[in-house]
């Protein structure tokens, strides 16, 4: 029941969140310099030609009521139609999802997967030569800007070894196996740092655990350490690490805009670029504010994660 | 330590399992070609985007006439025409059996809706001003075309053979914007957008050219991708490389064949005749004079490229050499500086386009300039911002752009365009050239309109963009130069 | 984070240094960021070519006796391009780290001192800001105003802004609750006061902790905006554009992608280091963590 | 026989040596109290025992335990004897179990690791060790988490946790200390039944000399990593050898104070008239009432001029609210305070900040009272701003007056809190709260966070600023013999009102409410536990 409530509260703050990035996502669209329709035309294009398209395009009306229409085309699932391309923004959303989300989801795998067990591993051997090499990496990990790491990889598996493709995507109808081939090399640069946060997170969170009192007490049970380590240790170590794997979420967005235009994958974070020199607004507008939605939805996740792993969230909204 | 080293191996055998190649290209009855830009959408009379023609000239569309790869006029969809003495009637005999893709006929109605659409109120077609001079169009059978001209009109034929004076019909028209419908020797297959277009070999061309099964267009914006994409052989070919700096490896490697073949694109630096200090023939002059073509000729294209000295394609026929009026001469530069009042120099503003050309040109030129005492703000502008302050609104210093556009030297005789130059003996030369009709008599105007132009140092005149292409050694048939915007794959095949 | 520790004592600076070169984190990041710094100040007054100074003609020279990197496409001195991108990248952090923490730690601090709706609107407000992932943010930003340093400063600082503001806002609440802040309301002085007098002070360690780290990401942030061409634009060189320029010339001029990549790499490990020893130092309770 | 037998035990940390020459032994079946002040040492010496020492500890000397030489035994060996044949239960009942794990697996774990017990075979054991802490299993499901209980039930669960196996030997480190006095006595009654019962020993170590009057058959006494004094229980209280000793029972046996009962101002200083504090909870479910707490219910009294007066309570029961309440840092919900005839949420800020001067606080924590960044002068004169137009040589001179009241010098002005001792900085937070010659101190558990030697000290100190200055206190405590020892007349709160109140020895003596009475007798009382012992023997 106060689960419930818990639950109501935070979806309530999300969707008010996400209206006014609505608000504020539309208005930056309004101000950004040039018109879509000179830029669709081309210098030559006569004013009356211009006219019309304006007109077809639906820029002449108020821009409040622009507003509205957008926003109520977005409650109904209907994004607009794209300025350049003709085509339903959800349409185009929806076919570059399916590259930028399964490679957000496979760094993210791949970052958790290493970051984990490294981290707890530097913790159990705190302050030892295995310690101090493992921090020693993941400081280097965390400075090694993600595009540089980029250009790297593709030097070395795609220009030298021509172990993968340098970029581009091979598209799910040919196969996923092909498709995880084009994401290989993108999610690997991107989870490199975020592993290396990770890890360290994991690694302190777990330090700070193993110096709570429970730990001794599971200790004077006779339980032997790595048992401790597994069985109270990194569950309990897992909570600031889920904050930061929420926080690190909009990095990972932030990534993917990069590491998109090095492989040309034609993913969310090219479209924005795209958009953006277009000016193809309408595709601005929605982009943005899904992105800017999934990264709320994203916390809000992660605050419903905290009340599974820590069963003192729930109990917190007592006091 | 045993935690880090298998993970570090499973990394590595990942990769070793996706190790065997990405070699295995599209076959011999396939070509991948690689471009710059993604077209905005498909359909070539609704959108001045040179990536729309890149991909469906001649491929997918047709027009009366084409112009192939030498710039000639050549008959396409027009088996013939003849022309009124008056040079006012122009009458088409079209092609019999001729089908659109999705299966119905082509006839002179579809001409007539054709040219009527490019040119009514309603159009949104951006090169409107090539119909300009017609006044009707009639079917006179279903394989004649009559075409009545306000005025005689020299380029009559070559504007019918622009991107934009594609053959459409009436059922399809509203939809080739994503889904086009053409008559040419590929149809449309499918497009993801932000990464390719897909052709293939329609089964209804009407024509005798035997084409490739499969065609593909693959849009790679990021040079360092581009070069990737080449050299992993993702791509068979990039006639429009945009790296130039990549050439020579390229040329080293057995694998490719390179060609430097010539555009359309005179780059230059253009001036605000208007706004002082460049209002002053000496302070034009003087730029003139502090920048050196060849080193942004080799400094931003890699030594591609060919230096002008005047508005003119150096491979047309009445191209005169004019790069040496201003050769390269800081000291006379900064003298003339000094006449015009500006011996401690000035301050100013160069906005650039997000072309490499013009980034990479206007450092140079910053640095160039800097030498004689001017001292230029270097602003990047996207295209969009580019168009409006710059383009329409004329709110600029200097500018580089290339003007892509074939024979449009007549741009300056324009009242309104973004120079602000003002010649009436440059006007008087323009309008004796379009009521001119010998070739020869033709030249002669053309260069001296050429003269006068290098004489008010208008513009600073760089250089004329070079067509880096680079493709598979075993492709044939690509075009070498580029007259018009196009890819035509009608002669591609493989060698073998 | 809630949990500010309160340091022993105001460290003097004696004691300051004394635990400081105990600290090997602090010691290897002082030592990379000073030279990272000296390198900055250094190419106010000296640099080995003049680095708007083209040479097209010696363009792409591997690295030399008298280049040291090598030179460029243009024929500029890399190592001198590199000397002055440190200037450039530096700035931009510094002032995206100032932004982030003048405006965003007295909102914090406020938004601690005052309850109810003011300190909601606050909090909501960064909460908002952080749902903007970072670089979209500074795209939009510069796609408005045009690319440039000083926007760039700008829209990293705004990112600073609610970082700086939460942290601040959660120290300041612990603060709030120690008795300290009791006595001082039993003293008479308003919440102001407080806030200058006590507040701020014992939230210094962490902020200067969280700068620096800031102030590497910056860097980082910085690098990846002129890598789209969105940060500091040229004449002046800049570690992130040079990377996209090399990027093509991998082939033949591996070394342009090389040294600024490593110039990240270094300052910004340098920075992490520092802030580590930082915390260390400041926060002895943490100190077993290294 | 010796179960346990520790002997010449040395002990160093990181270099700094801890324990000098530790000789200890527990018998089979005995109870062995080791009391000493914090930092003597008598955690490390009972980890020692367990071998849970951190890891740069380093450890010399033999600890036997049923004639097996623990420092020599392989971790896997010392695994097999812990929680098996010895287990401890530890101060902080709030921090010594898992949060995100059940009371029952907590409690199974051990049974499942050494004796790889079934499923269902743990779950009736579980339940079994839950009623015999006095948990009853229909009321503590072994479903629930830990945060879902209070503090006493939680160290039952501990105390589960240690008793699962059936221990020879039973290690508790403090194990009231952190529960209020009524739990404390529940729970030693539990330790001391449940040790009779198995037979087990028990080593139970306090700080507390009460509690190992009552609980243990030998006393030990740690003194700076040093067992100073070993002897019977009734040996040692009869005939204490060493000074320490001598000292810790002293400071012990606080000495009531000569209560004042008449005033010469017949005004009071403070009237409290029905005074709520309530705050609000939140929402039960998304459409039910609003849900309020009382947390100062309808509290009402009086504090004289020169009145010493006390308010006792356990943990939660709204003592400290009050204390802010009164201090004006929290509005009350209803009522009105009256300090000095002025209505105290009356008043305009400017009126209030006069009337503060009159009003000053000493809180508990000797840790958390100063900010570190600002030196002893500056802190101490802090509310000299309430007074106006202060020269720098009056400041300077009110300084080394309040300074000199409590003890210490001028030259102390100059220096940070982080040099001076718990006990000294309590001195300084009195000074502070002396310096502008307030009428009243609200003194919030100021001698709780003490050690018993130096609470003396400080409560005299209190004693004699009062006679000095003619102050009245509101002294918050938990602690009824603090209470006694310096206060006139006593409020007793429970659950945010005030059941009962009166002169100080009169409501000791002959306490009227049944809380009063619960809480009287579950103080442990040196003295009567003293008698009992004798009676016995």
């Amino acid at each position: 029941m106060l689960t419930t409530l818990f639950f109501l509260r935070r979806t309530g703050f999300a969707a008010i969140t996400l209206l006014i990035a609505s608000v504020v996502i539309f208005g930056i669209t309004q101000v950004l310099p040039g018109d879509p329709a000179e830029l669709i035309l081309g210098i030559n294009a006569q004013e009356d030609t211009l006219a019309a398209l304006r007109e077809q395009m639906g820029l002449n009306a108020p821009v409040w009521q622009q507003y509205m229409h957008w926003i109520g085309g977005i409650i109904t699932g209907d994004f607009g139609k794209s300025y350049t391309y003709s085509v339903p923004v959800s349409e185009l959303i929806g076919a570059r999802l399916w590259i930028s989300l399964p490679l957000a989801i496979m760094s993210l795998l791949l970052s958790t997967a290493i970051a984990i067990p490294v981290g707890v591993l530097a913790a159990s051997r705190h302050n030892k030569a295995t310690d101090v090499s493992i921090m020693g990496a993941t400081q280097l990990g965390i400075a090694i800007p993600n595009f540089w790491f980029a250009m790297l990889l593709v030097m070395i598996f795609a220009i030298k070894l021509r172990w993968v493709p340098a970029g581009g995507f091979a598209g799910w109808e040919n196969g996923i196996f092909n498709g995880f081939k084009s994401l290989l090399l993108p999610a690997i640069a991107l989870a490199l740092p975020q592993a290396s946060i990770l890890a360290r997170i994991m690694r302190s969170a777990l330090l700070d655990v193993l110096a709570e009192d429970y730990m001794r007490t599971a200790r004077a049970k006779g339980l032997p350490r790595s048992m401790v380590l597994w069985r109270h240790g990194v569950r309990n170590a897992f909570i600031p690490v889920l904050t930061i794997m929420g926080l690190q979420f909009s990095f990972l967005i932030a990534g993917t805009i990069i590491i998109e235009n090095i492989f040309y994958l034609p993913g969310l974070g090219r479209l924005i670029f795209q958009a953006i020199t277009q000016r193809d607004l309408i595709v601005l507008q929605g982009l943005v504010l899904l992105l800017v939605g999934l990264v709320i939805f994203i916390n809000l996740l992660v605050d419903i994660a905290y009340s599974i792993v820590d069963p003192r969230i729930k109990g917190a909204f007592h006091e | 330590m045993k935690i880090i080293k298998t993970g570090l191996a499973g990394a590595v055998a990942a990769l070793a399992m996706f190790a065997f190649s990405t070699q295995g290209m599209a076959g011999k009855d396939a070509v991948t070609l690689g471009m710059v830009l993604e077209p905005t959408h498909l359909d070539p009379t609704a959108g001045a985007a040179a990536a729309i023609d890149e991909v469906l000239y001649a491929n997918v569309f047709e027009g009366l006439t084409r112009i192939n790869s030498k710039g000639e006029v050549k008959p396409a969809l027009a088996e013939s025409w003849t022309v009124s003495d008056d040079g006012l009637v122009y009458t088409f005999k079209l092609h019999s059996g001729v089908k659109f893709h999705d299966g119905s006929d082509f006839n002179a109605d579809d001409v007539v809706f054709s040219l009527n659409r490019a040119r009514g109120e309603k159009s949104v077609n951006a090169q409107k001003a090539l119909f300009k001079a017609i006044d009707k169009v009639e079917a006179v059978d279903p394989l004649t075309v009559k075409l009545t001209l306000k005025s005689p009109n020299g380029s009559m034929l070559f504007n019918l053979g622009w991107g934009d004076a594609v053959m459409v019909a009436p059922e399809s028209a509203d939809g080739n914007k994503t889904k086009p419908v053409g008559t040419g020797p590929f149809k449309f297959v499918k497009w993801v957008k932000g990464d390719r277009v897909e052709l293939a070999r329609s089964d209804k061309y009407w024509g005798s050219a035997r084409v490739l099964g499969k065609a593909t267009f693959k849009f790679i914006s990021d040079p360092a991708a581009a070069f990737s994409a080449v050299m992993a052989g993702d791509v068979d070919g990039f006639p429009n490389f945009p790296a130039p700096e990549n050439m020579d490896q390229f040329r080293s490697d057995p694998r490719f064949k390179v060609v430097i073949g010539s555009t359309e694109g005179e780059t230059i630096m253009s001036i605000n005749n208007a706004k002082p200090p460049f209002d002053n023939l000496k302070v034009r002059r003087a730029m003139a004079y502090a920048i050196n073509r060849q080193s942004i000729i080799d400094g931003a294209m890699f030594g591609n490229g060919t230096p002008i000295g005047s508005h003119f394609a150096p491979h047309h026929p009445a191209y005169i050499d004019l790069t040496g009026q201003y050769a390269y001469d800081p000291a006379k530069a900064k003298a003339l500086l000094k006449e015009a009042g500006f011996a401690n120099g000035f301050k100013a503003t160069l906005k650039l386009p997000p072309p490499s050309y013009a980034r990479r040109g206007g450092e140079i030129i910053a640095a160039e300039l800097k030498k004689v005492g001017i001292d230029l703000k270097i602003i990047p502008v996207e295209w969009g911002p580019w168009i409006k302050d710059v383009f329409k609104a004329t709110n600029y210093d200097l500018t580089i752009v290339s003007h892509t556009e074939p024979m449009d030297i007549g741009i300056y005789a324009r009242d309104k365009y973004y120079f602000n130059y003002k010649s009436d003996a440059f006007k008087a030369v323009i309008a004796e050239l379009n009521r001119t009709s010998d070739s020869k008599a033709r030249y002669a105007l053309m260069g001296k309109a050429q003269k006068i132009l290098a004489d008010d140092a208008v513009n600073v005149f760089l250089f004329q963009l070079a067509k880096t292409g680079v493709w598979n050694a075993k492709l044939k048939g690509l075009w070498e130069n580029a007259p018009v915007q196009a890819n035509d794959l009608t002669g591609v095949s493989w060698a073998d | 984070m809630s949990e500010i520790e309160l340091p022993g004592a105001r460290e003097s600076w004696h004691d300051f240094l004394a635990k400081a070169v105990h600290n090997r984190s602090f010691t290897i990041g002082a030592i990379i960021t000073g030279f990272v710094l000296l390198m900055a100040l250094l190419s106010f007054v000296w640099t080995p070519f003049d680095v708007t100074e083209m040479d097209i003609p010696g363009k792409l020279k591997w690295p030399n006796s008298q280049h040291w990197l090598g030179t460029d496409h243009f024929g500029r001195d890399v190592f001198s391009m590199l000397m002055v991108g440190a200037r450039n990248s530096i700035a931009v952090a510094i002032v995206a780290v100032s932004i982030g923490m003048a405006i965003g730690v007295p909102l914090g601090a406020a938004a601690a001192a005052s309850k109810g709706i003011f300190s909601d609107v606050i909090m909501r407000a960064n909460d908002f800001i952080f749902a903007f992932p970072s670089l979209l943010l500074a795209i939009l930003f510069t796609a408005i105003f045009g690319p440039s340093a000083i926007n760039a400063m700008i829209a990293i600082g705004i990112f600073n802004i609610p970082v700086f503001a939460r942290l601040a806002h959660g120290g300041s609440l612990a603060l709030w609750q120690r008795e300290f802040i009791f006595s001082a309301r039993t003293s008479g002085k308003g919440p102001v006061r407080i806030t200058i007098e006590h507040i701020l002070p014992n939230l210094m360690n962490i902020m200067i902790v969280q700068g620096t780290i800031q102030f590497s990401l910056g860097i980082l942030i910085e690098a990846g905006l002129s890598y789209l061409g969105l940060g500091t634009q040229p004449p002046d060189p800049s570690w992130g554009k040079m990377l996209s320029e090399a990027q093509t010339m991998m082939g033949f001029a591996p070394y342009l992608a090389i040294f600024p990549g490593l110039a990240i790499v270094i300052t910004v490990l340098g920075l992490n280091l520092l802030g580590d020893g930082l915390r260390d130092i400041f926060d002895p309770k943490l100190r077993r963590k290294r | 026989m010796a179960l346990l037998e520790i002997e010449k035990l040395n002990l160093s940390i990181g270099g700094t040596p801890i324990l000098r020459d530790i000789d200890l032994q527990v018998d089979a079946g005995e109870s062995v109290g080791l009391v000493g002040e914090s930092g003597s040492g008598k955690s490390i010496t009972s980890l020692s025992a367990m071998r849970l020492l951190p890891q740069s500890a380093k450890l010399a000397g033999s600890i036997r335990f049923n004639g097996c030489e623990l420092t020599q035994l392989s971790e896997q060996r010392m695994c097999h004897l812990r929680g098996r044949d010895m287990a401890m239960v530890f101060q902080e009942p709030m921090t010594a179990l898992n949060p995100v794990k059940t009371i029952g697996s907590q409690i199974a774990e051990s049974l499942q690791f050494h004796l790889k017990m079934s499923r269902a075979n743990t779950e009736t054991r579980v339940l079994k060790l839950l009623d015999r802490v006095g948990l009853d299993p229909a009321k503590f499901s072994p479903d629930r988490y830990p945060h879902e209980l209070s503090g006493g039930q939680r160290q039952r669960v501990v105390i589960a946790i240690a008793i699962a196996l059936d221990p020879k030997l039973l290690i508790a480190d403090e194990p009231t200390t952190a529960l209020d006095v009524t739990t404390q006595e529940k729970i030693l009654d539990l330790l001391k039944e449940l040790a009779g019962e198995n037979k087990s020993s028990l080593l139970l170590i306090t700080h507390d000399l009460a509690v190992v009057a009552q609980m243990a058959e030998r006393v030990a006494v740690m003194k700076d990593g040093e067992i100073v004094e070993t002897a019977s229980t009734l040996d040692f209280f009869r005939n204490m050898q060493h000074p320490y000793s001598k000292k810790l029972l002293a400071a012990s046996m606080l000495k009531p104070k000569a209560e004042k009962t008449h005033f010469e101002d017949s005004k009071p200083l403070m009237r409290v008239d029905h005074l709520v504090r309530r705050y609000r909870l939140p929402r039960k479910s998304l459409f039910g009432p609003a849900q309020f707490l009382d947390a100062v219910n309808n509290v009402s009294f009086e504090i004289e001029q020169g009145e010493s007066i006390g308010l006792v309570g356990e943990s939660g029961c709204g003592k400290s609210t009050l204390a802010r309440t009164l201090l004006a840092l929290n509005k009350p919900s209803d009522g009105r305070v009256e300090f000095l005839e002025h209505d105290l949420f009356g008043l305009s800020k400017s009126e209030l900040r006069s009337i503060r001067r009159n009003m000053q606080v000493v809180f508990q924590d000797p840790y958390g009272s100063f900010n570190p960044r600002h030196k002893i002068g500056r802190l101490i004169s802090e509310p000299l701003q309430l007074l106006e137009h202060i020269s720098s040589s009056q400041r300077h001179r009110l300084i080394a007056a309040a300074l000199e009241d409590v003890g210490l010098t001028i030259d102390d002005a100059d220096r940070y809190p982080h040099e001076f001792s718990g006990g000294q900085r309590q001195r300084i937070a009195i000074a502070r709260a002396i310096i502008t010659e307030p009428k009243l101190i609200i003194a919030d558990e100021p001698v709780s966070a003490l050690d018993v030697s130096i609470r003396e000290q400080v409560l005299d100190l209190l004693n004699a600023l009062a006679e000095r200055h003619g102050l009245s206190y509101l002294f918050i405590s938990h602690d009824l013999h603090v209470v006694r020892a310096v206060t006139d007349r006593v409020l007793v709160m429970y659950r945010g009102k005030i059941v009962e109140q009166g002169v100080t020895s009169q409501v000791f003596d002959n306490p009227q409410h049944e809380y009063t009475k619960q809480l009287l007798a579950a103080t442990p009382d040196l003295a009567k536990t003293l008698e009992q012992l004798e009676a016995e023997a």
